[in-house]
């Protein structure tokens, strides 16, 4: 299979999404004439022009809004936020607008809108440019969330988001718009990755290892070193949508294993993980043989310093550990 | 400036504009039917709500202010489309809507407009081009910006009416939609209500301005009128230039009609009377309540006798005690219909819908 | 003792705080000439007068940034919030500058603020003004959360929360603010309860339900019910501190009982009680004879319908039910 | 508009303003040394970034708005406060902070300003009256909104200088900011530097107004002026009327100073050559200079000779070589660092800090 980038996968999603459906505009700050900060939308203005790809000012409540108000009438804006840190300032359009207005009318509407950007640390930009929430938005009923690790599921999770006709928010990482891995042909179909469907990236039969976004990677590369230097099989589930959640893979995978670490790049008050851990405590109590344990950042506002960054966010080093302690 | 009373409205005569000299005499009398429509049932709620175990949280009146929302609810055809704050039966009603749903909404019942889901501050009757009904202040006006954009971007002969309070103007996401509006030149209007107070707090203890609110537009180049919520024909005339401008020039306006509450900010206002002298309610009630104004219009024009007056309130009267018997009579939602109208693609039990768990009850 | 209700106890720990520090100062929408939108306030800014008592325009976002300014250099302001909801409008400055300014500053900033005002559901105001965030703020490093249940404790909390040097939010209760309870009388000395400190406010052997605010209450109420038709002794523990937590506390009691439900007015996707379930599963692993079982809100916008709204909150039939699926 | 070249300032010289003709020799040469010592760190900042393994994240570099940072901040007294974004680097400077903790800051570094919390965006030194360096836009204008409210709390007398962009201008939080300042009469100026683009994006795509961006002020009936950022004579004398206005009428300005910054957004800017011609950044740097107009002043003026100016350029150069080395030398945090900071009352082990769990750690 071909090779792309998680960027590209990403270009190529919008790209038949735009060219399907009239009614698809991308909006955000930089993401037409400057091509996106990150390059994502690269190519898009000047293929689509000005109608479908439009530039904003720096007004993220407004323009959110602005794009809710529109898909209320039938449009399918997919709103870049540049940083999903910038969420701050557009948290009433977010959860209140975006998750509300369909319940409270009764089902008379809905907001068929995309909310996307990169999630992420890892890049030293600090503790207003570096927020995961995830579990944050998967909180309100209403919205979806979801967080490809990989570009195959970054472009089939972006146009299953787009052609779903509630609010969807895509986290994206920064740290993988390069990742390049096989995205399947554009000419064999549309590849589309349903939400709620997680992946078992890797099987395994003594612990369970349960991530999404980036920390799949860091799974990956634990269960590297846990099968090689431990004789330690680990089985790694990314979930991939965070809301709908795939209870049922999560719950199969550790009532095989028995064991589960959930490596998450959120702060360790809540998370995913620790939605995912209260899951399981609960619908395989009698399956675990070891409390659940979670890799998560350490529970500070995200730090600078390029020579420490790195000791703040899960690695695979950490859940190696982790995976020791209950091994 | 507390309301229109005090400022000096030039005395112009906007019978004479064309969108008003062409009303039809059932047009007028329509209108009125639409004022007195929505003082009655707003009095017939509140009636309601002082009996035990009706209705529950807030209810904002709109009782002052109705020449608003129908002068401009009047101007309105396929394309254009509404959306308001909380204190929102009037639109509501003046767009078209039922005073049976909207009274089964405030009862919390299954046939309310929203299911009784809503409540009070949420009606909405996207059938109606009506958006809603908002809680959080100046939350909507993003959503009129982006109705707008809607409407431009499908290339409909359009625009939206985006309501708001005095109060309203001093929030974040209003100056971003102002600016938005003007930059990508959105077809809307966004009228701000000025009741004077926003709860107890008069317009000069929370807004800092010139002359006057709908000035601030000038900070976005953008066209503004001051207009004086009293009298029907101006409310029609200016906003009609604003709507014109929005439809055929793409250009967005705001607009700011002095107007009044008679009631407290809500029902649970307790001091509905100590922030506004009884004096000053009192005045607005007999010199410049645009019910009255109206139909002393009407009478005046001969359009009117006060005996089809007589009928049209007898009628609305009628219409408001058939929906509290509507809404008593409406069941209540079940529990299960809690779980109901989160998501489109499970209400619709989509493919998408059966895979993954998508509400975590415990 | 004598009797206060909620809203006299905070009105108290307020008048005892303006007057032992002239840099107190109470700010929001109507809390002064108005008296406060739930009388919270009442009779303040006639004893205090507008240096001390300040009537803000609705403009969340501004003021509360304002405050969050004037108190890196040394006021205490006390910003309510008319409801909790209004967080939405705000977010940026409650979780970046409040959070993140001692940490991205090396330490050389404090923001010495309390975010006050009622977060609950249960008065039939809808989805927009019906949040209850404890857990959401709780996510940040650098916030504070708690939520009183009682007026002894309301006032005893408030009152630290002032005197507090980092930022907490304090989660009062509309619900609540007419209860009656004993607080100890003021001229006994400084009331105050500290931060991080839970209490059991009933004892029992056979469960152990764990809960905050309003909770409590449906979670004593339960109790009852269970020793007096079930023979199940429950003992209540009233988390009071969401951030810092009592940890310690939690697991004493499930050590105790074996057996935990946790009540919590939040959606169950996260949660303060997620957290809590988290924890105990992890900590108390050996000591669970079932699984952590928890009482929240039905996953949806919060209802209007009077008719059902308390059928989506949590409430002692639904507590009651819950403990005798483990018990 | 892109910045001051295409604007037609009166030529009036603000050199004989009062605030001006007062300043020593030895005073216009300091600002000349601050200016350069900022153009020299960011210059010297630039090329370790460029280094592997240096610096991580973002770098916004001032070259060519240094005038403005140092101009303002040559006027501030005791009681006078600067906050502003994330483009800091010249603030902090010209308040007094020295090359080696902004270096090290840079670096990520123990003895960074910040202790290498922050980086390039957050640089602070509360003990100058510098309150940062903020990275979220136009979210520190309510944090400087409240420094002026809190030296009027405490009836100093001073003022809170908070800077913003050309695109920060249309965040809600900065409107609110103004009305709130109108409103309250708070001793706050606020100062957009108009560099012409916010990222890519020129101030006519990012914001609709009529003249100018300050003259939104008049939306709060709040004094505002229009500067050129060359001269910093004019940066001085302006400034000086709003700070005093603040001072002592407890009133706010908005201040408008046109300038432009000679690199891109940030390192990572690819786009820096495309969005605006090399004509245009050529034209600034040639003609507009500020760093190059003031020399070239107090040569004429005879306050300076060009062997002086050589030492203190020299001066400036050792100390940004000094501060590398220093920034080298400063060791990393520890790992065990980042659980520091967090509160206030963890930091200083207080009772309170030892009763229940801060922090959760798995
Ligand atoms: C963001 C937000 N802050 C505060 C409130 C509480 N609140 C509801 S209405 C209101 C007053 C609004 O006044 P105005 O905009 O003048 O509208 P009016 O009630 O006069 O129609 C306030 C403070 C809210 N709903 N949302
Ligand atoms: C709320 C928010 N939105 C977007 C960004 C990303 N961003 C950082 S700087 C910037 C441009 C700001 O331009 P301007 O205000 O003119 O300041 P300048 O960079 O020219 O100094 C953008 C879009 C951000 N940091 N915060
Ligand atoms: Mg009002
Ligand atoms: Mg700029």
């Amino acid at each position: 299979m071909r090779e792309l980038s998680y960027r590209h996968a990403l270009r190529e999603a919008f790209d038949e999404e735009l060219t399907r459906d009239e009614n698809v505009v991308l909006m955000g700050e930089e993401v037409a004439q400057y091509n996106g900060a990150y390059k994502v939308t690269e190519g898009l203005w000047e293929k689509w022009g000005d109608k479908r790809i439009v530039d904003t000012p720096i007004s993220e409540a407004g323009f959110i809004g602005m794009g809710l108000g529109a898909s209320m009438l039938g449009l399918r804006p997919v709103m870049e936020l540049m940083f999903w840190s910038f969420h701050s300032v557009a948290f009433d359009q977010l959860v209140n607008n975006a998750a509300n207005v369909r319940y409270m009318s009764g089902g008379l509407i809905n907001c068929p809108i995309v909310v996307r950007g990169p999630a992420n640390g890892g890049t030293n930009v600090g503790a207003t440019h570096s927020h995961v929430p995830e579990a944050l938005f998967a909180a309100f009923p209403g919205l979806k969330v979801c967080a490809p690790s990989t570009p195959a599921d970054a472009k089939g999770l972006m146009k299953t988001a787009i052609r779903d006709n509630d609010p969807v928010y895509v986290m994206e990482n920064t740290v993988l718009y390069g990742n390049l891995g096989p995205v399947p042909e554009a000419a064999d179909g549309d590849h589309l990755v349903p939400l709620g469907l997680a992946d078992v990236k890797r099987e395994g039969s003594d612990v369970s290892l349960i991530a999404h976004g980036r920390s799949v990677l860091h799974a990956l590369e634990a269960a590297e070193v846990l099968q090689n230097e431990h004789g330690i099989s680990a089985e790694v589930v990314d979930l991939r949508s965070i809301r709908p959640l795939d209870q049922e893979t999560i719950l199969k995978s550790v009532m095989k294993t028995n064991r589960a670490v959930l490596v998450d790049e959120s702060k360790a008050f809540g998370g995913v993980s620790g939605m995912v851990a209260t899951l399981i405590q609960e619908h395989a109590f009698d399956s675990l043989d070891a409390p659940v344990k979670r890799v998560c950042s350490l529970d500070a506002p995200a730090i600078y310093s390029p020579h420490v960054e790195d000791d703040q966010l899960p690695n695979a080093k950490r859940v190696v550990e982790k995976v020791l302690t209950i091994a | 400036m507390s309301g229109n009373a005090d400022t000096n409205f030039a005395s112009l005569d906007f019978a004479s504009s064309p969108i008003n000299s062409s009303l039809t005499p059932e047009d007028k009398i329509g209108i009125y039917r639409d004022m007195f429509r929505i003082r009655r049932f707003e009095h017939t709620a509140l009636a309601q709500y002082q009996k035990p175990n009706k209705m529950g949280g807030f209810l904002h009146l709109y009782n002052g202010q109705e020449s608003v929302a129908v002068g401009t609810a009047s101007l309105c055809g396929e394309h254009d489309h509404l959306i308001t704050a909380y204190r929102n039966h009037g639109h509501a009603l003046a767009v078209g809507m039922g005073m049976n749903e909207c009274m089964a909404e405030l009862f919390g019942k299954a046939d309310g407009c929203s299911k009784g889901k809503g409540g009070s501050m949420h009606f909405f009757a996207p059938d109606k081009n009506y958006w809603g009904g908002h809680g959080i202040v100046a939350g909507q006006t993003p959503l009129g910006l982006g109705l707008g954009y809607g409407l431009k971007y499908k290339d409909l002969p359009g625009c939206a009416l985006t309501f708001l309070g005095d109060g309203a103007i001093n929030q974040g996401a209003f100056h971003e939609s102002l600016n938005l509006a003007a930059l990508f030149e959105v077809p809307v209007v966004f009228v701000i209500e000025n009741n004077g107070y926003s709860m107890g707090t008069s317009q000069r203890r929370s807004s800092a301005y010139k002359d006057c609110l709908a000035q601030r537009a000038e900070a976005y180049d953008m066209a503004w009128d001051l207009v004086n919520g009293e009298d029907v024909y101006e409310v029609r005339a200016k906003t009609h230039i604003a709507m014109e401008r929005a439809r055929k020039e793409r250009q967005p306006t705001l607009l700011e009609v002095d107007t009044y509450r008679y009631y407290g900010h809500s029902v649970a206002d307790a001091n509905a009377q100590k922030y506004r002298t009884p004096e000053e309610i009192k005045r607005y009630k007999t010199d410049h309540d645009p019910l009255r104004l109206w139909k002393q219009r009407l009478l005046d024009e001969g359009v009117m006798t006060e005996e089809s007056a007589k009928e049209i309130e007898d009628a609305a009267k009628k219409e408001a005690t058939d929906a509290v018997a509507f809404a008593e009579a409406s069941p209540p939602p079940t529990v299960e219909s809690i779980m109901e109208d989160v998501y489109w693609e499970s209400d619709n039990n989509t493919e998408s819908s059966k895979i993954g768990r998508h509400f975590f009850n415990d």
